[in-house]
């Protein structure tokens, strides 16, 4: 069974229809690129698969279960984490409570018992602390977890982003663009990070990506959109080399 | 570095506030050793002289300094000088309480005010604790004369609100009657009450009830198109002159033209700047000042205080003016000095305030009972080509 | 050294509460000795319940991130409920602590169900919406309690929002609440010592719910409500959680408030928008977010007009004055650079090698 | 026919509050800050106009226009000193309470000037009211004059806005002050006349507020200055035509609680009214649906 099924997704905006049909089958720890020209409806899908939008036609299964219609928050406690095209952190937070605020619904106390401190407190909160380092590590952050998010540069912002997602302990992780605005450099780097989140918590990730270098190096099957419909699927070498593809990026 | 600096700005800021505390306290201590050696009566008042209840305070304000300047040229009070501290409280309570606070640290012997009933209920409460004598020139609620240290110039609300009721009863006014008040206002319903419930046992009818908010206070024309609808010949205004002087003009652009009765709270109302006084023509109030009265004393009280401070006096500098007359009666009366201080003097005030019959401004013959409540006799007042004449 | 490591948060949460206590102890020394002026004692307590007041404020402001316009509505009611009771128990508990222990608990349990109340429907409005609706709640609260009757006799509660006649009271009936005129009597069971132990807790109470797993989900919120939503926080359920807690402590203030005056009324300048706006100008003031600066900003606003008694009838043109100058000074982003040059130039220079001297 | 009277009253209300609103939202809608210091700038028109005609003897119109001119300078003198400092500042609650400290200083002046005694207001407006049904319902000439300046000074406002340059300009300012910059749009000339409009509305609004209600005080603008901005985000803050529509039906609302409901209450009535509209369309009567992108 795939691990993310969706079957004839669509959604209109005002007569407009931005994602038309969309069917994409990805199974468990695979690492699945959506590429398309701008305006193609990419984030409208990620906007729908997290709940942000209600689908007008269409259903969403993950790991068989029907979230269709389901609120964000209850989407994510089913097991989908997402970054944001623009970087969307908790700017006045730490970097490390950013992480925190992720792991929110992992580790509980009671609002009584924060306020008044009991032992249960203390325990929890380093095991939270604890967690939140590991995670950090993985993203060579822990030496700023005490930075305040909005301080950090361009490309650890980024990778704090995915830090936080992955610390609600998601099955699918959705990344859009996480490579935009960083340079070759800090694209190579984080296409080894991402592979190795994928290989240490194998990790199913499905993510948007402009930079083809990135999308063919890491990505393993590929969907491409173009005017919110699906212009073709399959394996990363034979969609790249589609005729179809390259005249929906270059052109006529 | 920015850190640590911060936290010495903060700690400068709570040293500062610190020592700021103590110089006050090293003030007061000083205060009353100067005090204790002076010949001097320190009086201190308390109303709003910012905000929106800042006319009544300035009033009272002018008026008692005017009428200490007088007390001073003449020789004083017992051959001792008065001094006068007026302290703003904003017609609140809380502030009103902090100016107490502030007259008392000044080295206060006796109080003024305060000006308006709730800020006056507050201080008569600390006034009470210190026994500090104080005299009220308008705040007419019962509870300002709760206790046996304070004394009203004015009326009670429930004197007042009664007296109405019976006045038009007796002669007959009308028999159907709308009352207009400030719900918000506790002068205004603290009138509206007692005149409802004495309204019962006169031969008239309140046909209609409307009120208004101090956040609402422009526009009434609902107000008067319901007493209008439901034919009211006398309208009642138990409010004060500056909304009262909307409605007249409101009623007359309505073409409704019943009788309008009013309290001492409608004094005043000819001399807002400006103010058309033909609209003002029959209006009846229940009164006991008018600014031009045709006697001596109010003349020349009139005619300084329009020197001084280039205003008008209303019914609250009268009572002010009155009040600190008052003071002098009693102190005379009592041979209190200075040197008694606060608790002794308020014990032989006090007693003497019941003793004491006193011809002002706003009363002939007023005299005062244990309670605090003063007696004299409201006049009847119609407005008639523009100035206030008594109905005989 | 190492010991004394204590974390940034903690730190500065110990500053908190240390400048609390340097102030109050000052302050009671001062008091108990006899040296402090009487305005200066009439001052305290109002000191007290507007630091609460910003405090809690900050709590909505700051932390959650929204402008309420509304905050005294919450004071008043707690202060109504809380004097209500106060009265109604004056005679059967005669235990003064014991009564007021009960009656802040029932003033802020009032306030704290009205912020519930009043939450569920508002929070999802934004910014200069949800400002303008918490005024608007604030508004009613005071236009309501302004029409409220309520006395007691034999018989029971009565109730009207017409006048006090029409209670229908038994001759020896007595009426607790009487419309404007509020009400009058409430037993003065506030002191500074229970006004600081009120501050103390409700720094306790926001400090350490900053510091909580829920504190961090509210500022998540503020900070990225939609990256809040998507890694599995409730959004409602926070906003109402800092809300609520927020509008029980001014209703806490609110209880201080009403028990250290003879005479409760709910006038436009106590309990109207002025009032929630004044609260707002401390937080603002004092840094949004920023608790220890709400409690200084608090107590410099609430003592700046009494000490300017000595300018008369200047006295409230020059708080203003003073007001915009120290907001320009305070968050004009020239101001801020020409005031870390100027730091950084004469002040610091020195400050350093003082410490670098005590350091050796 | 009372309900008529009633109605008839409210939109009388309404328009007043209209007025003022409309300058309210204009500042709003392009500078992005509440104004609080709007309903004082009214009443210092409202004194302009007192003095010019009762004291200076000067015609009426020549009176407002005078206000209108000082009106825009104090406007004008105000955004540059106390809010422009303000514009980049890490908060925009900053503005806020600078825009309070301002309203309380004009409070202040104008109490230490004026003094606090009423002062009752000549009518600018010599218009004749109108009586309809035998005289059982009469419409003032403020009324008349109020609509009819509102309406032309919303018609002039949407002209303004979306014909000439500097309308452009501002338009252009309220959507994105940055992009507006790049666009080679002088940002602070935009909003100071922004302010001087607002400014010289606000003068025309206090003649026609102390016209209709005849009493003049230093706190005479604050609370009619709060209600129009009710009035305005009712209608939907920013929007010329929503100011207008929102002052008229508050203004109705109003009336008709008072009539119908409570006097006492009518505050809260509205106040609740205007609760229900915002939980319903929480831009208001006429504002534009924002969607954060995600």
């Amino acid at each position: 069974m795939a691990l993310l099924e969706t079957k004839n997704l669509s959604i209109s905006f005002g007569g407009l229809r931005a994602v038309d049909g969309f069917n994409i089958k990805i199974e468990q720890g695979q690492l699945y690129g959506l590429i398309g020209p701008n305006g193609a409806g990419k984030t409208t899908i990620f906007n729908l698969l997290t709940g942000v939008y209600r689908p007008s036609e269409g259903k969403i299964f993950l790991d068989g279960e029907d979230i269709t219609g389901k609120k964000t928050i209850d989407i994510n406690k089913a097991g989908v984490a997402r970054t944001f095209q623009n970087i969307r952190l908790f700017k006045k937070l730490s970097v490390k409570d950013n992480v925190k605020v992720g792991l929110h619904n992992s580790y509980h106390y009671s609002t009584l018992c924060g306020i008044f401190r009991l032992p249960h407190y203390y325990k929890v909160e380093a095991q939270m602390n604890e967690r939140a380092m590991e995670l950090l590590k993985v993203f060579d952050l822990d030496g700023d977890a005490e930075t305040t998010a909005e301080n950090l540069p361009y490309g650890k912002q980024r990778k704090l982003e995915i830090a936080r997602a992955l610390a609600t302990n998601p099955k699918l992780l959705l990344l859009d663009e996480p490579a935009a605005g960083m340079n070759p450099n800090e694209t190579i780097e984080l296409m080894n990070t991402i592979r190795f989140v994928r290989d240490k918590f194998q990790m199913t990730i499905l993510l948007i990506e402009h930079d083809m270098k990135l999308v063919s190096g890491i990505c393993e099957e590929l969907t491409v959109l173009n005017f919110g419909k699906v212009l073709t699927q399959g394996k990363t070498g034979e969609v790249l080399n589609n005729p179809e593809v390259i005249k929906a990026y270059l052109g006529e | 570095m920015k850190k640590t600096f911060k936290k010495v700005m903060s700690l400068a800021i709570v040293a500062a506030m610190v020592l700021s505390v103590a110089a006050c306290g090293s003030k007061n201590t000083n205060g009353s050793a100067a005090n204790a050696g002076a010949g001097t009566f320190k009086i201190g008042g308390i109303g709003p002289t910012t905000g929106g209840a800042a006319v009544y305070g300035t009033a009272v304000k002018n008026a008692a300094e005017l009428a200490v300047k007088e007390i001073n040229a003449a020789g004083g009070i017992n051959g001792y000088q008065v001094e006068l501290n007026f302290q703003d409280d904003e017609a609140d309570q809380e502030k009103g309480v902090n100016a107490y606070n502030t007259l008392k640290d000044w080295g206060m012997n006796l109080l003024l005010g305060s000006v308006t009933s709730g800020s006056c209920v507050a201080v008569a409460a600390k006034t009470a604790e210190d026994n500090m004598f104080q005299l009220t020139p308008s705040g007419s609620a019962v509870d300002c004369v709760a206790n046996d240290n304070a004394f009203q110039v004015c009326f009670t609300d429930p004197n007042q609100g009664i007296a109405a009721a019976q006045y038009i009863g007796q002669n007959a006014m009308a028999t159907k009657v709308a009352v207009i008040y400030d719900s918000s206002d506790v002068y205004s319903s603290g009138i509206y009450e007692k005149f409802a419930g004495e309204a019962k046992n006169q031969p008239f009818e309140i046909v209609a009830t409307e009120s208004f908010t101090a956040d609402n206070k422009t526009d009434f024309s609902v107000q008067l198109q319901n007493a209008k609808a439901a034919g009211a010949e006398l309208v009642f205004l138990p409010i004060y002159y500056s909304e009262a002087a909307l409605i007249l003009n409101q009623a007359a652009s309505m073409e409704y033209a019943p009788t309008f009765f009013g309290c001492d709270g409608l004094d005043g109302i000819l001399a807002v700047e400006n103010f058309d006084k033909s609209l003002a023509e029959g209006v009846i109030l229940l009164t006991p000042f008018a600014a031009d009265a045709k006697d001596e004393k109010t003349q020349k009280f009139v005619a300084d205080y329009q020197a001084a401070y280039g205003d008008t006096p209303n019914q609250f500098a009268a009572d002010a003016y009155d009040a600190i007359y008052i003071m002098k009666a009693a102190i005379e009366k009592s041979g209190a000095t200075p040197a008694d201080g606060v608790s002794g003097i308020c014990d032989k005030v006090k007693g003497a305030m019941t003793e004491i019959t006193v011809d002002g401004l706003t009363g002939i013959g007023m005299t005062w009972a244990a309670t605090g409540e003063v007696n004299k006799e409201p006049k009847a007042m119609v407005i008639k080509d523009g100035a206030y004449a008594l109905i005989q | 050294m190492k010991k004394f490591n204590l974390s940034k948060t903690t730190k500065d949460n110990l500053w908190t509460y240390g400048i609390v206590l340097v102030i109050a102890l000052i302050t009671g020394i001062l008091l108990l000795t006899g040296n402090l002026s009487s305005l200066m004692e009439g001052l305290l307590v109002p000191i007290c319940s507007y630091v609460i007041l910003a405090v809690s404020l900050n709590l909505t402001v700051g932390i959650l991130g929204e402008l309420s316009l509304g905050h005294a509505g919450f004071m008043c009611v707690g202060a109504f409920t809380s004097a209500f009771f106060s009265k109604l128990t004056e005679n059967v508990i005669t235990v003064d602590i014991v009564r007021f222990i009960l009656a802040i608990i029932i003033g802020a349990a009032f306030a704290g169900l009205m912020g519930i109340l009043i939450g569920m429907p508002v929070l999802r409005l934004k910014g200069d919406y949800l400002a303008i609706v918490t005024l608007a709640f604030g508004e009613i609260i005071k236009n309501v309690i302004n029409v409220l009757y309520i006395g007691i006799d034999s018989k029971g509660i009565h109730f009207s929002m017409k006048d006090s006649m029409a209670l229908g009271l038994e001759p020896d009936g007595k009426i607790i609440i009487k419309g404007a005129q509020g009400i009058t009597g409430t037993p003065k069971d506030s002191s500074f010592l229970i006004g600081v132990i009120l501050i103390f807790i409700t720094l306790f109470i926001v400090l350490n719910l900053i510091h909580s797993r829920d504190g961090r989900a509210i500022m998540a919120i503020r900070d990225n409500l939609i990256a809040a939503e998507s890694v599995g926080i409730n959004i409602t359920k926070y906003k109402m959680m800092a809300f609520s807690i927020s509008a029980a402590l001014a209703g806490v203030a609110g209880v201080l408030y009403a028990h250290n005056l003879n005479s409760l009324m709910a006038t436009p300048k106590n309990f109207g928008y002025n009032m929630s706006i004044m609260i707002l100008v401390y937080v603002v003031l004092g840094g949004i977010g920023n608790i220890k600066g709400s409690v200084i900003a608090a107590v410099v606003l609430t003592v700046l007009p009494e000490v300017l008694r000595g300018m008369n009838n200047y006295r409230m043109l020059i708080y203003a004055i003073v007001l915009i100058v120290i907001m320009l000074f305070s968050w004009s982003p020239k101001c801020l650079e020409w005031r870390e040059v100027f730091m950084e130039k004469y002040i610091r220079p020195r400050f350093a090698k003082k410490t670098s001297e005590e350091g050796k | 026919m009372d309900f008529l009277a009633h109605l008839i009253n409210g939109i009388s209300l309404g328009s007043i509050y209209a007025i003022i609103a409309l300058g309210y939202t204009m500042v709003y809608g392009i500078a992005k800050m509440l104004n609080f210091a709007h309903g004082d700038v009214i009443m210092v028109g409202g004194y302009v106009i007192f003095i010019a005609v009762s004291n200076m003897g000067l015609p009426p119109v020549l009176s407002v226009i005078l206000a209108m001119i000082l009106c825009t300078i104090l406007g004008i003198t105000i955004e540059k000193i106390a809010y422009k400092p303000l514009r980049n500042a890490a908060s925009s609650l900053a503005v806020l309470i600078t825009a309070i400290g301002v309203s309380y200083l004009l409070q202040n002046a104008a109490l230490l000037i004026f003094g606090s005694n009423p002062k009752t207001f000549t009518s600018v407006v010599s218009l004749a009211s109108i009586k309809l049904f035998d005289g059982r319902i009469t419409i003032s000439g403020e009324t008349i004059v109020a609509i009819i300046s509102c309406l032309i000074i919303m018609a002039g406002l949407i002209l303004f806005i979306n014909k000439t340059k500097a309308g452009q300009a501002m338009l252009a300012v309220s959507e994105d002050k940055g992009a507006a910059q790049l666009m080679g749009i002088n940002v602070n000339a935009t909003i100071s006349l922004t302010f001087a409009i607002g400014s010289a509305l606000a003068a025309v609004a206090g003649a026609l507020l102390c016209s209709a209600y005849p009493q003049l005080t230093p706190y005479t603008g604050s609370m009619p200055g709060i209600k129009a901005f009710v009035a305005a985000v009712f209608g939907g803050i920013g929007s010329i035509p929503g100011a207008f529509i929102g002052g008229i039906i508050l203004g109705i609302i109003e009336i008709l609680s008072k009539a119908y409901i409570s006097s006492k209450l009518s505050d809260a009535i509205v106040f609740a009214v205007l609760i229900i509209v915002l939980l319903v369309k929480p831009t208001g009567i006429l504002g534009k649906k924002m969607q954060e992108k995600v």
